[in-house]
């Protein structure tokens, strides 16, 4: 129940910044926020004066303009403020934010890691499995289906190991350790929601760690509020239906079900917009809708023409449900070497 | 610069010692390289080597001496620039924790 | 002096003139038109992101062929067969539409055109000091830009990884990449031909009395802008030249070796960094930010003197700070790289110099408003423009500290806060300024003016529809929109916005639509614009003093400079404005 | 042919004490120092980072350019250079001390000192372009001709061996679709063991076997690379200054007769511009055959 409250206001999309699920997300949340703050004082300040001029000194006013210039140590010293607190920005907010982003990773024992691994265009995820160790990987056992990663059978070391492709699982409050790297060009492993950014890079492996907040799992978010208060109209327009799935049947007049539990709406923008219609000619224009699944791992960086749909799914569980994902997990493709 | 044709006279001998100080200096560079000194070494004084070289060709070929400032204050910044893009791109190999170049053939996590 | 001139033959004079003020409006003209046509491109884009997968409607779609975006597709859910633009398309048309936009519109234009036109006069010169270099470097420019548009229709279509041509996807991508990267080099040695010639020109052809501090903040800001193209442009030529063998001799300066492409392993020898292409690329592209800012303060400064009537607040100022500028810029491009995996100590020391940089920009911006105090601000068109370039540089300004500190950036990287960042710069930013330029000299280059109500209307609808389009981008950008989406829906974030989305692309129509006026005004001021003399805003920089449009060699008599150049509103003088040239 | 005149054409400027053409070319070499900068940058970074045993090509026993390109042709060429650089020098000057024959017949020099480099130069590709390398999938034993191999260190410490062979191909046997059946490959006379090494044996092979197969151009590795594209810039920027020097040859005597002054500044650019490329070459040859 608690965590149930909790749920409640894990933010919405669309409103400002995405939900911020991440332990230390708030910090670049805080970082933004003062910076905007900063730069409307900033702004408006100088707009006043801007305007100000402009409705004083207009020409039809007549009288000749003035030849020496306006003496004054104001611009001084707003020029001083504005570099005094561009340097409290860097040296108090940033450093120590981008700091703890990348020098003190979480002590190995405690972390669960797990590889990122880009390709065109989907991510794959490398588990280590139970050992906690990583199979050796080689190009020459890549199989496009069932091992895109090139796990070496041989190795003992991969026998426990688990791959997943387009679907990351984590746990919530535990430190996660992503190693990120790429089988082809460029991609940039991307979660909005948990303020993590990092380019893939082929021939370079580089690690980011994050926190999910906890209580922030994928089942509670499902059943937050604000989660999805966009979502509940069906005046809503269809780019938002898109990703949701009706939390029940409906039906027209003669019962024809319109949309169903569970069912994605169309591909494009004219499918979306037909099933609206119905709706509505069935006097149904206020219906509970949540987002299939509230979290993506998405691509930040232009890796080719499908570059826009390169995303990974992104499921948490607390600690027990991690380990039953982990156990349902068998990883039977390994054994059919 | 444009100096009369007397001065210029002069210069000739110049000319001709730089001439020879230049070949000289090739041949010290490659006698050294034989010697198969270690790569640090080698690196130190090929450079150095080179880099009288350069010099000399600067100052009395191209006459980089006799110019004024303002040409010496346009190079100096070139140079500056040129510093930064050698370093920079190699400081960002020291920084990064895993390999810059490892090939992908190994893939390898471990 | 200039009785020659009058016996050249038609193409001598307007084709192949080594004139510069022919140069700069072939310049000026070309470099429109490719504005208009990378404008075009985006105008496509938008259509598919307001409404993605929808058929385009009549005139782009029947503008667009087969080569050009890829295929064409059948609309799954209504079944109607029509010209959707495609993945690769809409890549092709983004990478073009920035490479476009940045070299061979912004560029040539601000200092191939304006510089061209207007700095040897400002200097007094008779011409540029190397007046066949000059024509060299307009006709190559205008062939690496044809070259350019030449991938349009090679097989796979144009170049389609980004203006940024990131490797390995560059390496991997259609012909249209070499092609890309051959014009690329082309337009470098364009503007690298261009730069010796400014420099030398600004440094050496002053007329008498013209000292360095009484030169126009515009020859300041040209001949600062020249020095960035002729030092950060040659990285990019050779990484230009890398890439080129990357893709066509086997080597692989960019590969480190062991791609899997689509499950096959790319056969190269490896060992290449992609990274270096980044520290190349933005060795380069950084200070070219500034390129296309600083003509742009130049003429705003210009314009503003001139329009309030008095001298500019803090001349000298301007001054060390544009030079400053020009410094900095080349030390914080590694300010795009953040994400790459950079450590603390480069980040600290590219977050410092990014901090820094915003320094001067905001001096600069502070001594144009301040000399607004005291004026008699005359509203004109070039005025307009130029006033309402202040506030909207300031806004693009002040959104990139956001992007220079890291933490900020790992959330804003890649999105379309950046974009907003960068078009409120360049777009409302230095396209005022151009537009600002355009209509201020225009009695100089024709002898006419252009007209003053088409150009308010001109304004007007530019000014509102430019904000309609890149003002959502910031909130698109805070809610985690990524740039080069082609369907942004795709993502759950996305789809939350999309309404943002569509309100843009209507801007976007109606800014293309306000542009109409001044096409109209353009063309036809030049046969029925108001006659005027030489001088016909009362200003006070020599330019002014040659007669309208100039004679081949400028001016009737040498000119001698008595002042500095912003000598308005001088008291005990006759006129509110005493020109520079004396006699 | 324009009616106006350009100032400091010919004379110095007091501020720069240049004229004109001759603070132009400085600038141009100042661009030119910053693309050259960025190629010998790139030389650096690759170097640095290129994991063991790869540099200059998969399979050297030390790092340095001279396992694989030949010293005694570069200190010719360097030689070459130099000389043509104190023709040239020397060209100018008589040509500012009134001697127009004396100047051209210098320039002359200078233009067949650059051919001459332009010539070894040729001979030096050539024999890369036909030398190869060949790294085997597995080790490679066939009548009696053995596989090399070195175990190298990536960068993240897995250690990795690679299998190859360096020599040239004798012959490449098809079949009747034109598809490669084998190669009759010669082995490089060996002499990294100790002196005379074995005699070297031709020996068939099969593509499947082979993991990678290049020449020693420009594909071959990432130092062939750089190699071939930086002497490559150089070459190009030779020719230039062969094209332009010869220009003033052939036309010189115009122009001298009528400006002689303006005659000289020319070729002092031309000059500048041809020392510059000496200079360039003085760096390269330490850079990429010494080290
Ligand atoms: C003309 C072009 C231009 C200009 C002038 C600038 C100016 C600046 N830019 Fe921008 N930038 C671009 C063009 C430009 N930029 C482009 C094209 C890109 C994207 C490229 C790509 O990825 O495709 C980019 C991207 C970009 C990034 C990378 C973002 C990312 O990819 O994550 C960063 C990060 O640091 C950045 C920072 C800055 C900064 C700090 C300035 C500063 O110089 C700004 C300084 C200005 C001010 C600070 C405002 C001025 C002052 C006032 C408002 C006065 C108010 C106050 C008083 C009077 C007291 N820019
Ligand atoms: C100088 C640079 C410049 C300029 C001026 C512009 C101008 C504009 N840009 Fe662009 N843009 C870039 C540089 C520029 N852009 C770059 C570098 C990118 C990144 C590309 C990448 O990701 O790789 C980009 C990307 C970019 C995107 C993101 C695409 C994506 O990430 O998927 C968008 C989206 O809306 C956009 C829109 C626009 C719009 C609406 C304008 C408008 O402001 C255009 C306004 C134009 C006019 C008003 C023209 C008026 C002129 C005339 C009508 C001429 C008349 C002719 C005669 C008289 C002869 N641009
Ligand atoms: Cu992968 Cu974008
Ligand atoms: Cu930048």
């Amino acid at each position: 129940m608690e965590l149930l409250a909790q749920a409640a206001d894990f933010g919405t999309y669309g409103k400002w910044m995405p939900p911020n699920l991440s332990v230390r997300g708030g910090a670049i949340d805080q970082l933004i926020e003062i910076l905007h703050y900063f730069m409307a004082v900033l702004f408006v300040g100088w707009g006043i004066f801007f305007v100000y001029c402009l409705v004083r000194f207009r020409s039809g006013k007549g009288g000749s303009a003035q030849y020496h210039p306006v003496k004054g140590k104001a611009s001084k010293y707003a020029e001083v403020g504005v570099a005094i607190f561009e340097a409290v920005l860097l040296l108090g907010f940033s450093m120590p934010v981008w700091g703890e982003y990348k020098n003190d990773p979480p002590p190995a024992d405690k972390r669960v890691e797990v590889r990122a691994i880009g390709e065109q265009f989907q991510w794959n995820f490398h588990y280590p499995g139970p050992d906690g160790k990583f199979g050796r990987t080689n190009a020459k056992f890549i199989d496009n289906v069932s091992n895109t990663i090139g796990l070496d059978p041989d190795d003992p070391n991969g026998k426990d190991d688990i791959q997943t492709i387009g679907a990351l699982h984590l746990p919530v409050g535990r430190p996660i350790y992503v190693r990120i790297t790429s089988k082809d060009v460029i991609h940039s492993f991307a979660i909005p929601t948990m303020r993590v950014k990092q380019d893939a890079i082929p021939g370079m492996e580089v690690p980011v760690w994050f926190q999910i907040k906890e209580g922030a799992t994928t089942a509670n978010l499902l059943k937050s509020k604000s989660m999805n208060e966009d979502f509940d109209t069906a005046k809503t327009n269809w780019y938002r239906v898109r990703h949701l799935v009706a939390s029940k049947d409906y039906a027209d007049k003669s019962g024809q079900i319109i949309l169903a539990e569970g069912a994605g709406i169309g591909l494009s923008r004219d499918a979306g917009e037909k099933k609206l219609k119905q709706l509505r000619e069935a006097g149904i224009d206020s219906i509970n809708m949540h987002p299939e699944n509230p979290l993506e791992v998405i691509c930040a960086q232009l890796c080719g023409n499908s570059h826009f749909k390169m995303k990974a799914q992104l499921y948490t569980y607390d600690d027990a449900g991690f380990e039953a994902w982990k156990k349902s997990t068998v990883p039977e493709v390994i054994e059919e070497f | 610069m444009g100096s009369s044709a007397h001065e210029i006279q002069g210069h000739l001998k110049k000319y001709y010692m730089v001439f020879g100080a230049l070949l000289v200096l090739t041949g010290v560079t490659v006698a050294v390289a034989e010697f198969h000194v270690s790569i640090g070494m080698a690196i130190v004084v090929a450079l150095f080597v080179a880099s009288i070289k350069g010099t000399l060709v600067a100052c009395y070929f191209m006459h980089l001496m006799e110019e004024k400032s303002m040409l010496i204050w346009i190079l100096a910044l070139c140079a500056l620039f040129f510093l930064m893009l050698l370093l920079v791109p190699m400081f960002t190999i020291g920084e990064q924790d895993a390999g810059l170049m490892e090939r992908m053939r190994g893939l390898s996590p471990n | 002096m200039s009785d020659h001139s009058h016996e050249l033959p038609f193409w001598k004079k307007y084709i192949f003139s080594v004139d510069h003020k022919v140069i700069g409006i072939q310049y000026t003209v070309t470099a429109l038109l490719f504005l208009a046509f990378g404008f075009g491109l985006m105008l496509v884009m938008r259509y598919q992101l307001a409404y993605p997968n929808q058929p385009l409607p009549g005139v782009f779609a029947s503008v667009l062929s087969e080569p050009v975006v890829g295929e064409v597709t059948v609309n799954e859910a209504t079944g109607e067969t029509g010209k959707v633009l495609t993945g690769d398309g809409y890549n092709a048309f983004g990478a073009m539409h920035g490479t476009i936009m940045v070299f061979l519109a912004i560029v040539p234009l601000a200092v191939g055109g304006f510089g061209n036109f207007v700095l040897p006069l400002q200097c007094g010169a008779p011409d540029m000091a190397f007046p066949r270099l000059n024509m060299a470097s307009y006709w190559t420019y205008l062939c690496g830009g044809i070259l350019m548009l030449f991938g349009f229709f090679v097989k796979g279509g144009a170049a389609n990884s980004g203006w940024t041509s990131y490797p390995p996807l560059s390496l991997i991508a259609t012909t249209g990449q070499t092609i890309w990267l051959l014009g690329m080099v082309i337009l470098i040695t364009s503007s690298l031909l261009g730069s010796v010639n400014f420099i030398v020109t600004a440094v050496q052809l002053r007329v008498q009395g013209l000292s360095f501090f009484r030169l126009p903040f515009f020859v300041w800001a040209q001949l600062v802008t020249s020095f960035l193209l002729l030092l950060a442009f040659p990285p990019l030529e050779a990484a230009g030249l890398l890439q080129l063998m990357d893709r066509v001799a086997g080597t692989s300066f960019f590969d480190p070796g062991g791609l899997i492409i689509s499950g096959v392993e790319r056969n190269s020898a490896g060992g290449g960094s992609p990274l270096l292409w980044q520290h190349l690329f933005w060795f380069l592209a950084h200070p070219e930010v500034y390129v296309l800012i600083l003509p742009g303060l130049g003429i705003i400064a210009e314009v503003i003197a001139n329009n309030t009537r008095k001298p500019l607040w803090g001349y000298k100022s301007l001054v060390y700070s544009a030079i400053f500028l020009g410094f900095m810029s080349f030390i914080v491009w590694a300010h795009h790289m953040y994400l790459t995996g950079m450590g603390t100590t480069l980040s600290t020391f590219f977050q410092a110099t990014t901090m820094i940089i915003s320094v001067p920009s905001v001096i600069i911006l502070t001594c144009l408003v301040i000399s607004l105090w005291g004026a008699r601000i005359r509203f004109n068109t070039p005025m307009l423009f130029a006033l309402s370039f202040l506030p909207m540089f300031a806004i693009g300004g002040l959104t990139g500290l956001p992007l220079g500190l890291t933490a900020s950036d790992i959330h804003l990287h890649d999105t379309y806060y950046v974009i907003g960042h960068f078009h409120y710069v360049v777009a409302p930013g230095t396209i005022f300024a151009m537009f600002a330029g355009v209509y201020y000299w225009y009695p100089k280059a024709s002898g006419r003016m252009m007209n003053e109500w088409l150009g308010r209307i001109h304004w007007f609808g530019s000014f509102v529809f430019i904000n309609a389009v890149f003002m959502p981008f910031f909130f698109l950008g805070m809610a985690g929109v990524l740039r080069r989406q082609f369907d942004q829906t795709e993502t759950l974030h996305g789809a939350a916005v999309q309404g943002l989305t569509v309100m843009a692309t209507w801007g976007a129509i109606g800014l293309a639509l306000a542009q109409i006026p001044f096409v109209i005004n353009f063309f036809w001021s030049m046969f029925a614009g108001q006659r005027v003399g030489a001088n016909p805003w009362k200003a006070t920089t020599l330019e002014w003093t040659a007669p309208s449009p100039p004679p081949h060699g400028n001016f009737d008599a040498v000119p001698v400079v008595a002042r500095g150049p912003y000598e308005y509103s001088v008291p005990g003088e006759s006129e509110d404005f005493s020109m520079q040239a004396t006699a | 042919m324009s009616a106006t005149v350009i100032p400091y054409d010919v004379k110095p400027h007091p501020l720069t004490g240049m004229y004109n053409g001759k603070f132009g070319i400085w600038l141009f070499l100042a661009s030119e120092i910053m693309l050259f900068g960025a190629l010998f940058s790139t030389y650096v970074l690759l170097r640095v980072g290129a994991p063991e045993g790869t540099w200059p090509i998969a399979g050297s026993p030390t790092t340095r350019g001279d396992n694989i390109l030949q010293v005694p042709l570069a200190a010719l060429n360097t030689a070459f250079l130099i000389t043509s650089s104190v023709t040239m020098v020397l060209a100018w000057a008589n040509l500012k001390m009134g001697s127009f024959k004396k100047g051209q017949q210098f320039l002359l020099v200078t233009v067949l000192l650059a051919g001459a480099f332009l010539v070894v130069k040729y001979f030096e590709y050539n024999s890369k372009l036909h030398h190869y390398a060949v790294t085997f999938n597995e080790h490679f034993d066939r009548d009696g001709v053995e596989s090399k191999s070195f175990k190298g260190l990536t960068q993240a410490g897995t250690e990795k061996t690679i299998h190859y062979l360096w020599g040239h191909v004798e012959e490449t046997k098809k079949d009747a679709d034109g598809a490669i059946q084998s190669y009759l490959f010669m082995p490089d006379h060996d002499t990294s063991h100790g002196g005379e090494g074995h005699e070297p044996k031709a020996v068939e092979i099969h593509p499947a076997e082979i993991a990678r197969m290049t020449t020693f151009g420009p594909g071959g590795s990432s130092f062939l690379g750089c190699y071939f594209v930086i002497t490559g810039l150089h070459g190009l920027h030779i020719v230039g200054g062969i094209v332009v020097m010869l220009w003033f040859l052939l036309t010189g005597s115009k122009m001298w007769k009528t400006q002689p002054d303006k005659y000289a500044n020319r070729i002092e650019c031309t000059g500048l511009y041809w020392h510059f490329v000496d200079l360039v070459w003085i760096f390269l040859f330490p850079v990429l055959y010494l080290l």
